[in-house]
């Protein structure tokens, strides 16, 4: 059987497929659908220095292979976090990998501040892409500077693995890339959510409560695979692709895109086992394909 | 325990234009169930449906190891869900959701309006498990949309009120004469519309009578995972599929 | 019956209803299934100064609710198109639009000059957005200085109605708006395909000869409405709006968002009746909701 | 003339585990079909399939107002086609493409790869009518590969190769006998895998018999709208779905 063991930085993953932030709560809540012991990793829901209510109902809007979404970063904050859901889900074998956010540099400096202490949490994904906040968010990671900025904050006071998620709402992903891989990241995540709006013809107005949301599924996938790609030859750190994978077959288009792992979002709600699917078709096609390592498969993508 | 497992489409039972009964049987054992429980289906063959679709758990019958479910057509997956040939496989996420609460009442009233009248068969049975007097009310703008009133008789007293008078009593539920002696009841169960539900929550505040209503917001995920789905109640932002889909009217931040 | 006439600055439109350039051939290869000369226009297939072959087969790819296109404005340059295409299609009873592209501003310039002695021809669409050329195109469309730059040599050879149209593929596409704007673009139209991606994992390879190519199609609606919600709010002049068209209701809500007319791109591959349903298709909403003339439409989007 | 037509799925044929007959029946008059010409199907009830999927007309019958496809199932589209239920409604733009020229040819050779062998029922017909004596060459990996062969008997003599001897003569088709007195022929039509069309275009070229090859680029209109099916040519790039599928092998610009 192939070597499903991809290395970001100091991260093990025992296989690359994780589960994307926003999509698979703290875990938990598919406890009765898969083995959450088999995942490369989980990244939890998005989390605030304070506890925040996020936006109002309604917050999702079905699209054409795809959803919208304007949680808006509901979570009970990082104390709540750590003191009452992570010693819950800590000894699962499998990286629990906290995502963070702040409308400031200075709250994300003190979340991931929390987070360095904690025992068990070798990695955190930086989120400067969150298009559902008034204030930070998405603001951070379509500048070069304040992507750069936050990231250089964050990078002085965390010692472990640093992953950035980038925005793919930017003319050219590659320049905020290299400005956060230059700040210090040991990995870029991407993407994030499209920025998109649904309207009701009927009523005439705004599906969501807030206009605007992000816009993840399998509909903005060939974007996603673009940047991928690009960014994979811009920069040297690990690259975590992701949006819209739904099955193995795209899982493994963008690791030979240049994704060293993937994370499966939208598709979870679709179906909550298909991470674990994911994991075997990407062993079959190890197999099939007489692949030892999988990580053989990044980047390996044929340009005649 | 929440389970995913493959059905197939058993049979239709057509009750006017655009509601139905589906019935799914599985060759595995079916979850148990309560009143009040949802699944996430997953409709099949339809290319503009990409989210599953939360429906009520309206019939569970454990030892053909069917489930049925009423279906009310208001887009594009409750039209589909109509549409299927016997056989056709469906793939179902259940039982999700809290269910309504009996402690020993005595009296009930349950209300259903539209689709939400689903639940109620279920409690129906619990209810008169346990011998609690129970009353339906049933609410519609016509004779037509008012169904399954033959069902629900074997579980209680049966009323309606359209809003044409082509059936029961003419005008909106809460103008029913079973209103002025609302504190006969220790509880009401309601699911239908917004205005419905708020209307009726108001009433049964103002008369101190314990009511449980069931809510029907949009879901992407159905098991606590996206945060999509809340209701605002006095103790924050709620998801109708894990805190509920039932609430007692007094925890939600209504402005009734 | 509604008013269905809109104009654009000097441009009269019999209806809101317009094909997009690339995806309606010139007219005549639909004129089997449906009756021209009911549309309110067709922006006839891109246009270069000199015969282009295009880029190598193949040159789509299907993907989630959408396709991608890496044709590389094949066509046989202005000269043919104003001597043996024009000729052909000037006596429709509709607004024939060509659609003008350049490898450099020069090209530009010299395409519109022809253009502006063709009489018949009322508007042009200045393409600064496609993403499949190597040179020009995109470039132009995704930098603001070269955009107005563009914008402004053909403003100063053009005297009809210069409809610019922006990419989807930029940070802040009010930016670039408001910079034609200025320029002396009496209109835009957004937007054109997103820069995206396709692999077939069973060979490794990208499915286009070109690895990059355009995404269009209803998977990009909700990012497409939300870009022309915020160009309405940005710039003075119309707005027409595109990306994902399917039928009536989705046009319905572009003009909401604030298009006074619409293009209607991909939709014709899947049912070449498309475009007239969807004209019917918004006479029966005016109808149903007393509208009297469907400008009243652009931008009333009921924001709470 | 071109047009867009609803029919309804009438009935299958499985031929083998991936091929089968799919014939469709419309109330209205069916439109003049030439060998050649293919249909531009929109798959109906499958979420993954988005454009329409161009497919050979294999047959027509004009007075009972049916045609028929053979397909291979090669992916999502293919498959769906192949378990639609009778009745279901399907929409046609047909018919599409230029056709098979035949100008007064006395012996012809016609070769077909997988599903290559659609067109040629109707080009056999066309050709039987004109008395052209008809040589039909198949080509397979496998004789279960082999289909119709008692169809395409009723216009000429069926030949075969497979890869591996298990029907007709061992190899690929340019492996045949027949080629050894290629001359013989006065024409060659030929659809199907790219190498194999190449393969005989050579030989065609070497011998200088005229020979015909049918183009199954990917395609997104269908009408000569979209530019994106197009194959290089001795003067420029042109549509398969217009100046095509069938094309002279001479004008096309194969690296052969
Ligand atoms: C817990 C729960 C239980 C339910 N039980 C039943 C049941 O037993 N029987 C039944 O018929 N329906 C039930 N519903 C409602 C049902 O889920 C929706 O009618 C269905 O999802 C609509 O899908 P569609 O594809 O037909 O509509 P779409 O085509 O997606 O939408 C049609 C219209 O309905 C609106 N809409 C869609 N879903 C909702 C929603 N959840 N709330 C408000 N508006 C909506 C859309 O905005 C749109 O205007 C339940 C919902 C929930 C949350
Ligand atoms: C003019 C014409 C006539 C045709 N006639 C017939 C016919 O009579 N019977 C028949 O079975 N098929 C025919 N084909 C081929 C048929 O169109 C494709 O097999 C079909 O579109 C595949 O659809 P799918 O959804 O099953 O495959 P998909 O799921 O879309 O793709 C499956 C795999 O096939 C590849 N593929 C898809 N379409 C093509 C293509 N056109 N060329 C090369 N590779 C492709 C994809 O890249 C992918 O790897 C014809 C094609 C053309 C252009
Ligand atoms: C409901 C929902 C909530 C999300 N919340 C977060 C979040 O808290 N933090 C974050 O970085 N991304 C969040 N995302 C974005 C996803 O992690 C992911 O980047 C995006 O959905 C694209 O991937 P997908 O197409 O596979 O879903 C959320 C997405 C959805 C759909
Ligand atoms: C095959 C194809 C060719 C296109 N060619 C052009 C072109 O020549 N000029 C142009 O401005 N846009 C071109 N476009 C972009 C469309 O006009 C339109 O902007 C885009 O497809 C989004 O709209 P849609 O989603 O409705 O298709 C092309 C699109 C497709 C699919
Ligand atoms: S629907 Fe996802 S949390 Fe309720
Ligand atoms: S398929 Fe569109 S031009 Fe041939």
């Amino acid at each position: 059987m192939a070597d499903l063991t991809v290395k970001i930085k100091d991260l093990v993953l025992k296989n690359p497929v994780t589960t994307a932030s926003g999509t698979f709560g703290f875990g938990e809540e598919f406890a009765d659908f898969i083995d959450l012991n088999l995942l490369g990793g989980i990244f939890v829901k998005g989390l605030t220095l304070k506890l925040r209510e996020g936006n109002d109902y309604p917050r999702m809007a079905e699209t054409a292979s795809g959803m919208l979404n304007a949680v808006g970063l509901q979570n009970k904050g990082i104390d709540y976090f750590i003191s009452d859901i992570y010693p819950r889900i800590k000894d699962l074998d499998t990286e629990i990998i906290p995502n963070v956010n702040g409308s400031t540099v200075e709250e994300y400096i003190e979340v991931t501040e929390k987070l360095n202490e904690v025992e068990g949490i070798n990695a955190i994904e930086l989120n400067i892409s969150c298009p559902n906040v008034k204030e930070g968010g998405m603001a951070f990671g379509v500048s070069c500077p304040s992507a750069i900025a936050v990231t250089d904050a964050v990078r002085k006071v965390f010692d472990k693995t640093l992953i950035v998620k980038l925005s793919p709402n930017v003319t050219d992903i590659t320049e905020i890339a290299k400005g956060v891989e230059g700040a210090g990241a040991d990995a870029v995540s991407l993407v994030n959510t499209f920025l998109a709006m649904a309207i009701d013809a009927k009523t005439r107005k705004p599906v969501l409560s807030t206009v605007t949301g992000g816009l993840s599924g399998p509909a903005i996938k060939p974007i996603a695979l673009r940047m991928v790609w690009q960014v994979y030859h811009a920069v040297k750190v690990p690259v975590i692709g992701l949006g819209g994978i739904m099955n193995a077959t795209d899982a493994i288009e963008f690791m030979l895109a240049g994704a060293k792992a993937i994370q499966v979002g939208t598709a979870n709600f679709i179906d909550p086992q298909v991470s674990v699917k994911i994991i075997e078709g990407i062993e079959t096609y190890c197999k099939e394909n007489n692949i030892s390592s999988v990580s053989e498969l990044t980047g390996a993508l044929e340009i005649s | 325990m929440k389970k995913i497992q493959d059905f197939k489409v058993k049979e239709y039972r057509w009750l006017n234009e655009t509601g139905y009964l589906l019935t799914l049987y599985s060759d595995q054992t079916i979850e148990p169930v309560s009143p009040g429980n949802f699944a996430e289906i997953k409709v099949p063959d339809a290319p503009d449906v990409f989210l599953r679709r939360p429906i009520s758990i309206f019939d569970v019958d454990y030892e053909n190891r069917l489930l049925t479910f009423y279906i009310k057509v208001v887009g594009k997956g409750t039209k589909k869900m109509g549409e299927l040939n016997p056989g056709t496989p469906i793939n179902i996420m259940y039982p999700l959701g809290n269910s309504f609460t009996v402690n020993g009442e005595k009296n009930v009233l349950i209300i259903g309006g539209g689709s939400g009248i689903a639940p109620f068969i279920l409690l129906g049975r619990e209810l008169q498990k346990k011998n609690i007097s129970t009353t339906f009310l049933f609410g519609a703008r016509s004779k037509n949309e008012i169904v399954l009133t033959e069902e629900f008789d074997k579980y209680g007293r049966v009323l309606a009120t359209t809003e044409d008078g082509s059936m029961g009593e003419k005008g909106l539920v809460t103008q029913h004469p079973v209103f002025s002696d609302i504190s006969g009841f220790d509880k009401i169960y309601i699911c239908g519309p917004d205005p419905m539900m708020k209307a009726v929550a108001k009433i049964a505040g103002e008369h101190q009578v314990d009511c449980e209503v069931s809510l029907e917001n949009m879901m992407a995920c159905g098991i606590g995972a996206c945060l999509c789905c809340v209701t605002k109640t006095t103790s924050g932002n709620k998801c109708v599929c894990t805190d509920g889909p039932v609430f007692n009217s007094k925890e939600l931040a209504w402005q009734i």
